[in-house]
């Protein structure tokens, strides 16, 4: 199954990537934007027996790696029959 | 020669040398370069002191913002982080209003010269082929490299010789490069991969790679060859008390390949 | 709300004592609102105000025939000569590094980068000066703090050309980041941050004001603790690319005269900024609206901008009318400026929200008012004394040289330099590697030495005399490369100084390095103190003194280096050896021993050889010279061997009685350098070495792919390389 | 509205950091992971008249400027409702 991991900055850190990005596509001519943040997307194929075991693994894996819970916030969802996009 | 550049095959050009020549020499190289700066560009300086402190040429910079070239005859596109390189190396700064200035330049057989930076940003522009991502390694490497030469008929290394090994020093993060198998089949076809990275005896080996470029490339050039993208750092080996001088035979080599074109 | 009735709470909040606050009510004859509560706790912070160190700092010599400016602006700045001044200044980030070491670390060296620029110098290299608990354990802040280092100075373009990395476990848990910055100016550019002038403009630049770091100098003032990791949001994010901008745009303000002053926002931001500009001039006082202030996030109080850490922003103060001047530079590099007040005559901050009155204080209240906290010192414990009689005999040197120099304290630091731009600007005539790297000032023939040096284990067996040799071995890494020492940055890293012995460790410290450098006679001038680096009361680190020096060489056609150079050259040992074996990594290494005293220091004998090794690189004797440290003469030796890519060939070392086989090999006295020579040569150092009445000795030729001590050892250089170059990739 | 885009590396890009964050999992005994990638996620702020405005507005942005096609594939979504989580 795939686990679809979303790492975000958190709210009140500052974000200079957002920051410049935004101002790219300010100059591109893409004025309606008001805001831009950027993140993470990791995509983590695993093997597990249920959906509960995959959650509380993919869960232990972002707390421990894949987020860096001072500047971050993460969010994920399962995907019981993703595979691999190869 | 503030002409439009034209560029012909180095076999074709006449033999340089009588007197007046010299005498040009004696006045510095009649090359104008420009150095283009963006927001977070860094080695604008090092060229800009390279092309007029050490070459003697003469030295414009163009400012992101301008929409001018203001009748240079080679454009260098420095190293550094435009706009922090965010999103992506050179992705932001590939739509500066001087890249559009450039792009034309181009077109008409103009010297555009990426280096670093420069090279992502002409990869992000399409004014070459690829992209450059992330080294294998996931850190930033500085470092010394050996390159070998593999076209010697550029206005870039007219100065080297055949197959010579030269030492340039790398500085980036991001400097892996990639291309889809058929865009790295034609470049091999075209003899358009300029400088690749390998060991002192110019041996192409993975060990020599500091990055994970495909084909240890380290440079390229535009089918035309007057693009020049490479993530080495000619402008930090001009001088033997930086290491090396390997780098000053390509400022020379334009500088040169300006002269032919001027005695012509 | 009286002394009594304030919320005990609020003031942990704030860091302040009620003593601190009684003092407050006094001086002020009424209790302050929130907004000066909170612009007091920051600024009567340890981090801001120095209350516990400024009594001790004093003793520190800082004049000389070379300062321009000495401590109390935001960098020093000595004259080199030729119109140039060197600016510099090192400063700590061990707090914010040890809770999100990437950051923490990468947000360290754009704040020092600020200082440099303050001053209106162009920063032209950065230092870092890092300890670490052992490893694996400590490879995630190894690998945050490094990628921080490597990820803000590479990106900026300032090349990173020294620094040292040390593994102890005392600081496992209290891992020390200090950067350096170095710059340059011409001398009658030198800027001062001070506000002058009544009505002129304060205009603040650079980022948006965000929520960012609130509290951040007084976290910087407290242990760490369980709950700090809930403080976090007090780590920021730094954005290399706008402080790039922000450098260039300051760079620029040279063409206008518009400019007065320029000051960074560092610790308790726009409050310390703003009350220390204006602290510099007698009278002077500041008038502050922040409803001015740009903002990067909506519903922020007073509080929060006063209070924001928020990177990359500079206060400058322009001359009235002449604004749109200034904006103008700024908006060429995209960047915001706004101006948010002035410069009054009436020696107080006033902050405005629009209309309406948000806070009013004295400037002296802010920057001096902070009573002065006296402490007490007590000896600590003697360290574990060192039985040398006990101490097995040296069996096979050459197995020990591999162990040694596969150490994490003597390895090669090549894994991490290569993480760093070392070579941006083309100045850099010295890379990292060796000893004290060196810039050359371009247009000129002079050559800057940078250093950073501290052997925090020598601190911790004696303090008063480890501080010493830390100014020495920095003093011996500049003449290494054929530079004349010229001045002192230091960073003072201690524990809690609230424990009387910790107290005694920064006065026997401070004792010692005012004592080296009076020596010396190097001015320090600037400066940095990081306390409370013990988390939880329980792992106190060592105190670590570290000492950023720069050195001067009228021609950098003459430098040194470390490595060998041709093969047949001489390879002498300058100075003597004695049975130095404590505080050794020697004894750590082969006989996990922290024991014994540190080297004795002779000043005067570490002068005389300081003068033979310059005079003899000034008549261009040398071919290379290095410094004898950590490892004794043999990891020296070896280090000369492995960066020159030279082996050399030895006579069996036979040490006279008294001196033992171990120490003759890897002992650590001071004073001693390894320095190579043609044999044309050798007369004349001979008579030289007689002139200075130092000891010289011929340890071999260099030559071969190996290291030899005839009898005793060989050693395919190879082999050595793969254990020295194996330990830190 | 908001517009969050997910930009991954294409599959024949290899991808060193997924391959470095696979192996870090593995280390911290996730071994029933068999691939990792590492892509970026991207959430735009901006103002619209229609959802079918929006949509093409975000695709001109990923075209031009948030993804390079030569390494990269994206998509996105298109929340109407989103605001700023400030
Ligand atoms: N953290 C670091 N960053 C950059 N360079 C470093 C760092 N640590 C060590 N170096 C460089 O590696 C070399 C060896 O360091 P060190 O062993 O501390 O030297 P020494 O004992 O002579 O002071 C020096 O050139 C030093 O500047
Ligand atoms: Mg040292």
């Amino acid at each position: 199954m795939i686990a679809r991991v979303i790492v975000t900055p958190k709210p009140v850190v500052n974000d200079p990537q957002g920051i410049t990005v935004k101002q790219g596509l300010a100059t591109l001519g893409f004025r309606e934007v008001s805001d831009v943040r950027v993140g993470k997307y990791i995509e983590v194929n695993l093997e597990a027996e249920t959906e509960h075991e995959a959650r509380s693994r993919v869960e232990a894996m972002c707390k421990q790696l894949l987020a860096n819970h001072v500047i971050e916030d993460y969010r994920f969802e399962i995907d019981m029959d993703g595979h691999k996009r190869r | 020669m503030r002409s439009i550049w034209t560029v012909t095959s180095a076999d074709e050009w006449p033999d340089p040398g009588g007197p007046c020549i010299f005498a040009a020499w004696a006045a510095g190289p009649l090359v104008k370069f420009g150095v283009v700066v963006f927001p977070g560009t860094w080695s604008d300086r090092d060229c800009g002191w390279v092309i007029d402190q050490v070459l003697g040429a003469e030295l414009q910079y163009l400012w992101h913002k301008d929409a001018d070239l203001k009748g240079c005859d080679c454009v260098i596109l420095p190293g550094g982080f435009a706009y922090g390189d965010y999103l992506r190396t050179g992705a932001i700064a590939r739509f500066a209003p001087v890249m559009e200035k450039i792009a034309d330049f181009a077109d008409r057989g103009g010297l555009v010269w990426g280096i670093c930076n420069g090279f992502q940003v002409l990869c992000e522009a399409g004014l070459l082929p690829g992209a450059l991502i992330r080294n294998s390694s996931l850190e930033f490497r500085c470092q010394w490299t050996n390159l070998v030469v593999e076209r010697t008929d550029l206005p870039y290394t007219s100065q080297c010789g055949e197959r010579e090994v030269i030492r340039v020093p790398i500085s980036h993060g991001e400097g892996n490069y990639f291309a889809d198998p058929a865009t790295l089949s034609r470049l091999e076809q075209r003899g358009q991969v300029v400088f690749r990275y390998c060991d002192a005896g110019g041996r192409v080996t993975n060990s020599a790679n500091p990055n994970g470029s495909m084909h240890n490339i380290a440079g390229i050039v535009n089918a035309r060859g007057n693009v020049l993208g490479m993530m080495p750092h000619p402008e930090r080996c001009a001088e033997v008390e930086l290491g090396g001088t390997d780098g000053l035979k390509l400022f020379r080599s334009v500088a040169e390949s300006a002269m032919k074109v001027l005695v012509s | 709300m009286t002394a009594q009735s304030v919320d005990e709470r609020r003031l942990r909040e704030v860091a302040l004592t009620p003593g601190e606050y009684r003092a407050i009510v006094e001086e002020l004859k009424r209790a302050p609102n929130e907004v000066e509560l909170g612009m007091l706790g920051v600024l009567w912070s340890e981090h801001c105000s120095y209350k516990s160190s400024k009594a001790l700092l004093r003793r520190l010599p800082s004049a000389g025939a070379a300062v321009i400016q000495g401590p109390g602006e935001n960098a020093g700045a000595v004259n080199i000569g030729e119109g140039w001044a060197a600016v510099f200044k090192i400063e700590s980030h061990n707090h914010p590094s040890a809770i999100e070491p990437y950051q923490g670390a990468a947000t360290g060296v754009g704040g020092i980068i600020r200082d440099v620029i303050a001053m209106g110098a162009r920063p032209i290299a950065l230092l870092d000066s890092l300890r670490f608990g052992p490893q694996p354990a400590s490879s995630h802040h190894v690998e945050g703090v490094v990628a921080g280092i490597g990820g803000y100075g590479n990106c900026i373009g300032i090349p990173t050309v020294g620094g040292e990395v040390y593994f102890e476990d005392c600081y496992a848990n209290n891992p020390l980041v200090n950067a350096m910055c170095v710059g340059l100016v011409r001398v009658e550019r030198l800027m001062r941050a001070r506000a002058e002038g009544t009505g002129n403009s304060l205009m603040l630049v650079g980022a948006d004001t965000g929520r960012d770091g609130i509290h951040g100098a007084s976290f910087a003032s407290l242990e760490l603790d369980e709950t700090s990791s809930e403080r976090r949001p007090a780590v920021q994010v730094g954005n290399p690319f706008l402080e790039k901008c922000l450098l260039e745009a300051c760079m620029d303000l040279a063409h206008t005269d518009a400019v007065v002053a320029i000051q960074d926002l560092g610790a308790a931001g726009l409050t310390s900024s703003v009350a220390e500009c204006a602290g510099r001039v007698d009278g002077a006082g500041a008038h502050i609206d922040v409803a001015r202030v740009p903002r990067r996030e909506r519903g922020m109080t007073p509080y929060h901008v006063m209070l924001s850490e928020s990177q990359e922003r500079m206060l400058v103060v322009v001359e009235r009318g002449r604004e749109a001047e200034v904006e103008a530079i700024f908006q060429a590099w995209d960047l915001t400026s706004a101006v948010i007040g002035h410069v009054t005559d009436d020696g107080h901050l006033t902050v405005v929200d629009g209309a309406e009155k948000v806070a009013r204080l004295p400037i002296s209240l802010l920057t001096d008012g902070a009573p002065p906290r006296r402490l007490v010192g007590v000896a600590a414990e003697q360290p574990p004394g060192l039985d040398m009689n006990a101490l097995p005999p040296l069996v096979d040197a050459g197995a020990a040289l591999l162990r040694l120099l596969a150490s994490p304290n003597l390895s090669s630091r090549r894994g991490i330099f290569r993480r760093y731009d070392h070579m941006v600007g083309d100045a850099t005539v010295i890379p990292p590697g060796g000893d004290a790297a060196m810039l050359r000032v371009k247009g000129t023939r002079l050559g800057l030495a940078v250093t950073t040096d501290c052997n925090s284990r020598y601190c911790h067996l004696d303090p008063h005399l480890g501080a010493q040799l830390a100014v020495a071995e920095a003093a011996r890494n500049i003449i290494a490369t054929g530079a004349h020492p010229l001045a002192v940055t230091d960073c003072l890293n201690f524990a809690n100084p609230d424990r009387p012995e910790v107290y005694w460790e920064m006065e026997e410290t401070i004792a010692g390095l005012a004592h080296a450098c009076r020596a010396f006679e190097l001015p320090i001038v600037s400066g940095n103190v990081s306390l409370y680096n013990d988390s939880s009361g329980e792992s106190a680190i060592y105190p670590t003194p570290v000492v950023g020096m720069v050195g001067l060489i009228d021609d950098y056609g003459k430098r040194l280096s470390a490595g060998l150079r041709g093969e047949g050259d001489f390879v002498l040992l300058i100075g003597s050896s004695q049975n130095d074996l404590g505080g050794s990594e020697y004894l750590k290494v082969e006989h996990g021993l922290v024991a014994g005293r540190p080297p004795a220091l002779d000043l005067a004998r570490e002068r005389a050889v300081d003068r033979l090794v310059l005079a003899a690189a000034e008549n261009g004797l040398l071919q290379s010279a290095h410094d004898c440290a950590e490892g004794g003469m043999l990891v020296a030796l070896a280090e000369c061997c492995l960066l020159g890519g030279i082996g050399v060939r030895c006579p069996a070392i036979r040490p006279e009685v008294p001196l033992r086989m171990d120490a003759a090999f890897f002992g650590e006295s001071p004073s001693r350098f390894i320095v190579s020579l043609s044999s044309r040569a050798m007369p004349e150092l001979q008579s030289l070495a007689r002139r200075h009445h130092v000891e010289i000795s011929l340890l071999g030729l260099a030559g071969g792919d190996s290291i030899q001590f005839e009898g005793q050892f060989r050693l395919p250089l190879a082999e050595i390389r793969q254990a020295w170059e194996g330990a830190l990739t």
